[in-house]
């Protein structure tokens, strides 16, 4: 275990073992599984170890309670998260959406390992498709995700509602505590003006996600 | 169904030419690399040269709407009309349109399976000659990016 | 492994200010969505004749037979756990312990612990290219899948070393990290949810971990070639931009003796054929 | 050369189904390793079927036609005990030669 997240699982199991919280993972099984990650994962490097594998407090907090933390844990969840938003240097939420709906479809970038790796220049996008329907061309969209089609007449393009969108985009933890949506902004997947370009392919009129089709 | 473009139409009706194999001939035939290597739709033109076929709905080209992965597609290829000597597969949009070319002896039903790669979301012709004369169907099969793009 | 806490989902008031789910349109969406599932399942259908798997377990079984190795010796004699050379149904009970490894083994790393012992090969020569098209393992393991054809998936994990595994296998599989913050749970613990146009098994659903763990070792159209479960797995931990594990890793093991445990039951029905 | 061919027949009447498996990489020529070179088309261009020394199918392929070749096709006048021999040639002028009597 890396980091920080010894004291922080360390302080889990005291409020398990106090009865405090119920629910979540069975410690031993937490402790044998973490033990086994370290022999399994030899060939890794400490750098990747440190970025891939190590788990910062809210990916042990949402291992440990499976997505479902009790109420107090959420709290700090979010409020850390909230806390972690960057937004662009020019301060505009709403970027270019060609290029977001660029990024929207892109599932490569960023695979390592000895089988089958990424070169490393190779792009990265949120691949939104996976989860989410956004343009209605796209037939292979998935549905872990709640459909976005039509997602300027479902919410608006408010101020307030542009800050949300970009807020969730850049880190979803910061509105839902264990979202399954990466923190793309939070982990350095995306960068802020991405997360912008994101934020107009979803919420410009002149997106494809926003025509009829 | 997208209506076949005109251009792809001329491709259809010079397609394979009734001499491109000899109905019967026990020799494996001589392999027609002109035709298999056209990519263009004048070089097939050249390399089969045939009459213009008629849709027909006595032509069954069977199908999925949506392939999930480009790779493998499958098609079964009918044709009702009496005495079909040849079926033959054209993709539209791979690099090279004719996929396969099929003879059939008397005796030998032209009812077959078999399974094709497809450069990507395109029409596939199913051309069938018979009594001489040639006859296509055409069905339009997306390919979608299939798996969970991961 | 109780289930309810695992299923409740959380009610946290800021979120749903601020996250509203929309149904309104997810339903009209849904009807075209339908339609597309519906188009891939007749293509699916339409390839279930004729398996190149087939070709694949023809030439495992040549290799079983076949004297090789230092020690110039056949697999026949090789136990999977129902005795030398009692191959049928054997894959259905595995990963389980060995007393003679000492060890819980799945597989591929019992496939090998019989190609050292029986006919001599280093682990390295054993496990040399497992990953290729044709390889040693990847013939010998489809060649044995398929002598399980019908029997019922049966993983216990009851002895003590199975029972930890699958403990930890459970841990490891709602376990959070890397840049998307991913774990298996993030896309396999959701009934009727589909990844762009796959559908994912949602493995804490029997019928669904059923359905998955027994069509396994499987051709898969879009490579041309059989993946067996630990290469499944070595590729969906390397989407969740993971490090890649090692081959036959404790890891690997542990996630196969939970997901077995979870398809207890299930019939095989080996090598399928998939995406 | 190359590994056998799997061939299943069903006899219907007079009729017999044929399907069978062939083991060929199929490759296009347009493939690329994962370190980027072309990987040279190499794929089946001729299949002959014969039964009683005749010709029932005959049929030219490119390499559109997917990897592990599947194919299925019916003619008439087949007879149980009879043998069905199909045979394949490809670029390279390997080829391959099995069969399967009718059940």
């Amino acid at each position: 275990m890396m980091r920080g997240t010894r004291p922080f699982i360390a302080g889990l199991l005291a409020l398990i073992a106090a009865g405090a919280l119920a629910g979540g993972g069975n410690d031993a099984a937490v402790k044998s599984a973490e033990e086994i990650m370290r022999k399994s994962f030899v060939d890794a490097t400490p750098e990747e170890w440190k970025a891939r594998l190590a788990q910062d407090q809210t990916q042990a907090a949402c291992s440990y309670y499976r997505n479902e933390p009790p109420p107090d844990m959420a709290v700090r969840i979010v409020s850390e998260a909230q806390a972690s938003i960057r937004y662009p240097a020019d301060g505009k939420l709403l970027g270019d959406w060609k290029n977001g709906a660029t990024l929207a479809a892109i599932s490569t970038g960023g695979h390592i390992g000895r089988i089958q790796p990424d070169p490393p220049d190779r792009p990265r996008g949120g691949n939104c498709y996976a989860c989410h329907a956004l343009a209605p061309q796209e037939v292979a969209a998935g549905t872990l995700g709640p459909s976005l089609t039509n997602y300027l007449k479902l919410r608006g393009n408010s101020r307030g509602t542009v800050k949300a969108v970009y807020d969730k985009i850049y880190n979803a933890q910061a509105q839902y505590p264990c979202s399954l949506m990466p923190r793309f902004g939070h982990n350095g997947w995306l960068t802020p003006e991405q997360v912008a370009d994101l934020v107009a392919f979803l919420l410009d009129a002149a997106s494809p996600v926003n025509r009829e089709q | 169904m997208r209506r076949p473009r005109r251009e792809f139409l001329k491709l259809v009706s010079l397609i394979l030419a009734a001499e491109l194999v000899p109905a019967g001939s026990a020799l494996a035939e001589e392999w027609n690399k002109p035709a298999f290597a056209a990519k263009k739709l004048d070089d097939l033109y050249k390399a089969l040269g045939a009459n213009a076929p008629q849709q027909s709905d006595q032509v069954v080209l069977i199908g999925p709407e949506i392939a999930e992965n480009g790779a493998v597609v499958p098609l079964e290829l009918e044709s009702k009309l009496p005495n079909t000597e040849m079926l033959a597969i054209l993709i539209e949009k791979n690099p090279n349109p004719l996929a396969a070319v099929f003879t059939l002896p008397a005796g030998t039903l032209a009812d077959i399976q078999t399974r094709v790669k497809m450069a990507e979301t395109c029409n596939v012709y199913l051309l069938a000659k018979a009594g001489g004369k040639f006859y296509y169907a055409a069905k339009e099969i997306k390919v979608t990016l299939g798996g969970c793009g991961g | 492994m109780t289930t309810s806490n695992l299923r409740a989902p959380a009610r946290w008031l800021a979120a749903l200010a601020a996250g509203a789910l929309v149904c309104g349109a997810a339903a009209a969406v849904l009807a075209q969505d339908d339609r597309a599932a519906q188009e891939i399942q007749k293509y699916r259908q339409m390839l279930e004749e004729g398996n190149p798997a087939d070709l694949t377990e023809a030439r495992g079984e040549e290799l079983w037979k076949t004297p090789r190795g230092p020690k110039h010796a056949t697999l026949e004699h090789c136990d999977l756990g129902l005795g030398p050379g009692r191959l049928e149904g054997a894959y259905a009970k595995l990963p389980r312990y060995f007393a003679d490894t000492d060890k819980v083994q799945d597989v591929e790393s019992r496939l090998v612990t019989c190609m050292m012992a029986l006919q001599g090969y280093s682990y390295a020569d054993a496990i040399k290219n497992w990953y290729q098209s044709e390889s040693d393992i990847q013939l010998l393991v489809t060649y044995i899948a398929a002598q399980s054809k019908g029997a019922k998936i049966d993983v216990p994990a009851t002895q003590p070393r199975e029972a930890e595994l699958a403990a930890a296998g459970e841990s490891l599989f709602f376990r959070r990290s890397g840049p998307l913050d991913f774990s298996c749970a993030t896309c396999h613990s959701h009934a009727g949810r589909r990844v762009r146009l796959q559908e994912v098994a949602d493995f804490l659903l029997p019928e669904d971990a059923r359905a998955a763990m027994t069509k396994w070792p499987a051709y898969r159209v879009s490579q041309g070639e059989v993946w067996t479960m630990e290469r499944r797995l070595i590729d969906c931990i390397r989407q969740m931009r993971w490090p890649e594990p090692q081959y036959q890793s404790e890891a690997l093991i542990a996630l196969q003796v939970f997901l077995q445990k979870q398809a207890n039951g299930g019939v095989m029905d080996a090598p399928g054929m998939k995406r | 050369m190359g590994n056998p061919m799997k061939i299943r027949t069903k006899l219907d009447g007079d009729v017999v189904l044929v399907r069978v498996l062939m083991s060929h990489v199929m490759e296009t020529g347009l493939r690329k390793t994962p370190e980027g070179e072309l990987i040279p088309a190499y794929f089946i261009q001729t299949v002959n079927v014969t039964y009683k020394d005749r010709t029932v199918l005959s049929a030219q392929w490119g390499p559109a036609i997917s990897r592990n070749p599947y194919m299925s096709f019916k003619f008439r006048g087949a007879a149980r005990g009879e043998k069905v021999k199909i045979s394949w040639v490809d670029s390279k002028g390997d080829s391959r030669t099995d069969e399967a009597t009718i059940e």
